[in-house]
């Protein structure tokens, strides 16, 4: 199903590659917009928007007063009446002063209407840390908004997902959240893993929400993760490869719907699960992940499952504390040997 | 920018008599819902029993303000209502049998049974309702967006209560609509009650049209709940935003006649005695009939006709299906080819 | 830990012990006080401050206007200047309108300031469904609360709990969300399990805050669970008790912390486990349940685990199809015996 | 009840050396917090990198508003600030060393590394921060209704942006402060940008005083970001605040010197040119001067008891150790026996 225009091998940041499907996705069609914070001008604060302003101009790529309640409600309005909004909240952090919006009714406008009502919108979302941006602003949230019913949850890791994703999430009939790592979008001025800049198809490009990918084939274990940790984890796997352990890396690329059958025939052929998830421990995606396969048949473990994720702490400012809190190389390839052991 | 109406006289009777109608009507639908409500409720009172179970909260005493703004609108006009929507449902022209079946959780509702009294979503008349408070103003920024940026001269009627203008997302959707001058009529039904709470608790000034200056835009009060003054005051309203002249404010001063819903003693509520001599039907009855606008047999044919639809509109919902519970977790998302 | 001041045989109904242990409290300590919408005169919509604005008056049980945001954050400035705040959201449903403050300051400031500020504080709120009160009045979401790290979240399910995690409550120095379920509550004008009034102990309870409960000891199969469904767990295990199956049932009490321990062992002794959870399937409790088991020791499952949960819908209205979804008698009796087929 | 204040002549001149003393450490502070923040981030700019990693927002061109306004609080008054806290924070006489430290992730911050520059809190003179737009609201009131409620003359001060002024958080908070008579001075720094949006795209009123209207409140705007008359502004709000009068509300125009954070290129700024020309130390600086108030000798020695100052606190931070990584999940509770 992943539709492709034709070969290329134009590489792309991230940011540009989500720009890019919205861009071909508002010359399609005119009633897509894009509205928020610091989206026109100033391009989006991670380059969401990079370009966009340029080419359609302020009454289809909208600046916002800091007022998210209003103008996430906005964009449910519009979409209601058959516009196709995308909105974005500058960090997934301030869920906090909109989520009413967000998750009593953008989520469950078509349910409380017994289908009749469409809500065909995306929420797009920074999320992630490793920067020192403290408790506030470096969260990744993804396991509260996959937590409660009525929004598809999608998470690209790299610029070409993120492009056919975005292009999915636009034609979505139904609400679509849209969660960006900020350390995925390559940006000039952060940290990047060399991921982050990588082939992406010209034209449309389009896929499919719902599907994981394997991101790298392995025998040995499974990791399942998503999003900027998939990057780590392909290090880890690289590294690990040396000592002749396989690794198979599975990218979630979305959390609703979540492809469980993915995870099992992965964990079916290894016989040993790490999770490795960015968002807190307990109560969320990596829990999520552990139960689904357990619950279908517990004997495809041949180990304990290990979790490697953010404990359940606020996220410290220093450096050394976000990096000893920080799921990345050192505890994701400690979890592996563990379940290896 | 602050205006205070109070009652005129002038009205066209015949616009005059379709508000009567508007009202009466709402208010046999909603003594009928209040029957069938506790018809089946006991022994006791057990909330989640019987034919129309959960929360009912009931307008009665505020259909002035529903029939003097909707008057005003076309099912092209958006409305975004509340907890307490069925005035505003019933005068903006919402599907009174599928309105009465999903509030009798049928498959035939305008939800099929999943919504309820607190979400009824009828997109022919671009309706709808929110059971959390003032978070039906947001929403209806963007219909009001959608019909601006089309080029029409449609507007959406957002409905809150005097209680919700304390919240957030008041203060947000009035700055967001004055800013981007989108056409919606923010409605405040200031009933002096929010549950319990007086309104002298929960709101710093006398008159939210006072707020309307922190948006620089127009901000009207209408006294007495009186339904010609709501028209009158919300006719110039409406026009202006048809006008594409911006959007504007106006509270109502009206009354709540029961409890916040069905079941509230009220036991908090000191002037609960006067309360019924100031019902406005039988008000605005006295002022028609002084007019000679209303005699016996009109009023006779008005209360049948009402009787008649909503008891139609009850049988309805009875005699519907009830949803399939095979089926309950259908609708989460939009099916496919659906589009 | 447990400390009851004398025996009793006295019964009282959930929204009466809770009241019970706030009253206690504030005569105690002045700094108490209780604040949220209808709590006063009205007594709280769910009979939390029953009979205590007769006793305390309008200046500590306060009535707030309809603004989540100022009244949850005045809770959280009073309590960093030393006050004991006890805030009520009316409806967890709500939280959308105030996550900010709950999320973002009021369980993240004393971890920010290094321990240097303390916000104790109690945040109550009514959860759960079962009488028809539509998507937006009937969930629980304490997978939400207990995901987000720097609340401890109490659920208490019967009378004497109630009172006892109260008095934990209040007293503890960090923030706490209690979350009473309405159906445990035993109003006058909801359907109401027997349990829902009980012996509870006069004069001071405690009952600490972390530990589960054996609700019922059992040999058979272990049903984690909590809050009303411990009642729905107990009349299975009664039904199933005549088939000779001996159902084990924990109350956890907390989510956060969440006492592992007294999961694992019960689950040693059964090695079956069903956990019941009235929030929402996925993403949330009944997953970390399952995977804390399973992380620790795979081999003391003997079979599939089950879920027995809210499914990831948004709650409908008409009883017949709210009835469908919730974990009622059926599904949990249904999931016991898949577990031991 | 809005009034619009301007520069006046008539202070004490020793009050007016204090007010330039304070902005010109907090000046001296901001620069070289600017220093330091820019020396490692190389090569290129990356944001995680260097002795202070993360966001930076500076408050150059805004010590006007925390000078005039602070002068007239003391420790025990409560201060609760933005993203951008720099200003408020010293001029309210939080500890310079260990607010440094903190920017600089060490263990001897005041929240041990835990917090960052967003997110200061100094117990000992009621100083809090949040990196949340609005959110810093809220909490004030529940400090000002301590007080209040023990009896003291003791206020707070709660900050935000213009931009902020359009968060639901703004409205229910002046509207519970109002309703509750709580002493809090809420102040609003309009340097006319959040972030790239022009307050002409936020705000649907050119003066925010005009809003403290809708809660029936007194509401001041100073224009021309002048200490002195901020100063005037400020005492008779934080003066009525302690004699019980309630909550009021202060909108200073000022000016954003720099860029909204480190790294912001500001392309959307048309302005820019002209904004140096406009620093308020210098022309404060030339007032001064001009009044005979100040000559080359003190200018030399404010200048370098402020650097002192701030180079010891820098110096503090940088000889202060790093934060046990161990520990990085310690403080999530309040431990046993602290109360
Ligand atoms: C955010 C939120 N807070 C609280 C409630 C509970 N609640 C429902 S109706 C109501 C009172 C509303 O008062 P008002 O706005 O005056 O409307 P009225 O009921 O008088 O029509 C409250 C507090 C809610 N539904 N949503
Ligand atoms: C709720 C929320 N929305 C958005 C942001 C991102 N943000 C940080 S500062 C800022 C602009 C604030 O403008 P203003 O209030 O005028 O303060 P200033 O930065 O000019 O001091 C924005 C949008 C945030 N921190 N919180
Ligand atoms: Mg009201
Ligand atoms: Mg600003």
């Amino acid at each position: 199903m992943t539709t492709t225009a034709a070969p290329t091998t134009r590489r792309l940041n991230t940011s540009k590659a989500m720009a890019e499907a919205i861009a071909q996705e508002m010359r399609a069609n005119p009633e897509v917009f894009y509205m928020g914070e610091d989206v026109g001008p100033y391009g989006g604060i991670f380059g969401s928007t990079t370009g966009l302003f340029e080419e359609f101009g302020p009454s289809r790529i909208i600046d916002t007063p800091i007022s998210e309640t209003a103008f996430v409600g906005l964009g449910i309005g519009a979409a209601v009446e058959g516009m196709r909004p995308i909105v974005e909240l500058m960090f997934a952090d301030f869920m906090g002063v909109c989520l009413d919006q967000i998750y009593n009714h953008m989520a469950k406008i078509h349910f409380e209407s017994g289908g009749n009502v469409k809500v065909p919108m995306v929420l797009t979302t920074a999320v992630g840390g490793g920067y020192s941006d403290g408790a506030q602003h470096s969260q990744t949230l993804w396991g509260t908004f996959a937590h409660l019913p009525g929004m598809k949850v999608v998470v690209p890791s790299n610029p070409a997902d993120a492009k056919g994703l975005m292009t999915s999430a636009i034609r979505d009939d139904s609400p679509v959240v849209y969660m960006f790592h900020k350390g995925v979008m390559g940006l000039p001025w952060m940290a990047k893993n060399r991921r982050s800049v990588d082939v992406v198809p010209e034209g449309e490009h389009v896929v499919p929400i719902g599907r994981a990918a394997v991101a790298r084939e392995g025998t040995d274990v499974t990791v399942v993760t998503l999003s900027l940790s998939v990057h780590h984890a392909l290090d880890v796997a690289d590294t690990l490869a040396e000592d002749g352990i396989s690794v198979e890396v599975i990218d979630l690329r979305s959390l609703v719907p979540l492809d469980r059958e993915a995870v099992l025939s992965s964990v079916a052929k290894t016989g040993r699960l790490v999770v490795v998830d960015e968002d807190y421990l307990s109560f969320g995606l990596s829990g999520e992940i552990v139960a689904s396969v357990v619950e279908t048949d517990p004997s495809l473990l041949r180990a304990a499952p290990k979790r490697v994720a953010m404990p359940d702490s606020p996220i410290p400012y220093a450096h050394v504390l976000e990096y000893a809190v920080l799921p990345l190389h050192d505890r994701i390839e400690a979890g592996i040997r563990e379940v290896l052991a | 920018m602050t205006t205070t109406v109070t009652p005129q006289q002038g009205l066209d009777p015949a616009v005059r008599l379709d508000l009567y109608r508007t009202m009466v009507l709402v208010r046999t639908y909603e003594m009928a819902i209040l029957r069938e409500y506790h018809a089946d409720k006991g022994p006791g009172f057990d909330i989640g029993k019987g034919l129309i179970p959960g929360e009912m909260h009931l307008a009665a005493g505020q259909e002035p303000v529903a029939a003097g703004v909707c008057a005003h609108l076309t099912g092209d006009d958006a409305v975004t209502a509340t907890h307490r929507p069925h005035h505003f449902a019933i005068a903006h022209g919402v599907d009174l049998e599928r309105m009465t079946a999903e509030i009798f959780g049928r498959e035939t509702g305008l939800g099929r049974g999943r919504g309820g009294h607190m979400h009824l979503f009828d997109p022919d008349v671009h309706f709808s309702c929110s059971g959390i408070i003032a978070e039906g103003y947001p929403p209806a920024l963007g219909q009001a967006f959608a019909f601006k940026r089309r080029g029409t001269d449609r507007i959406a009627v957002a409905v809150t209560g005097e209680g919700a203008s304390n919240q957030g997302a008041f203060h947000e959707s009035l700055n967001l609509a004055a800013l981007w001058d989108l056409p919606v009529v923010f409605v405040v039904e200031d009933n002096k009650w929010g549950i319990s709470v007086p309104r002298s608790a929960s709101t710093s000034v006398p008159s939210n049209a006072d707020r309307a200056a922190a948006y620089g835009i127009p901000g009207v009060r209408v006294e007495g709940n009186d339904v010609d003054a709501v028209h009158e005051a919300a006719g110039e309203l409406v026009a202006r935003a048809r006008r594409g002249e911006g959007p504007s404010l106006l509270e109502v001063e009206t009354l709540r006649l029961l409890g916040h819903f069905e079941g509230d003693a009220q036991g908090y509520r000191p002037e609960l005695a006067d309360v019924e001599g100031e019902d406005p039907i039988p008000r605005y009855e006295a002022r028609l009939t002084e007019a000679g606008l209303l005699d016996g047999a009109t009023r006779e044919q008005v209360a049948a006709e009402a009787t008649a639809r909503v008891e139609a509109a009850i049988a309805f919902a009875k005699d519907s299906p009830l949803p399939d519970p095979a089926q309950a977790t259908r609708y989460v998302f939009a099916e496919e080819g659906s589009r």
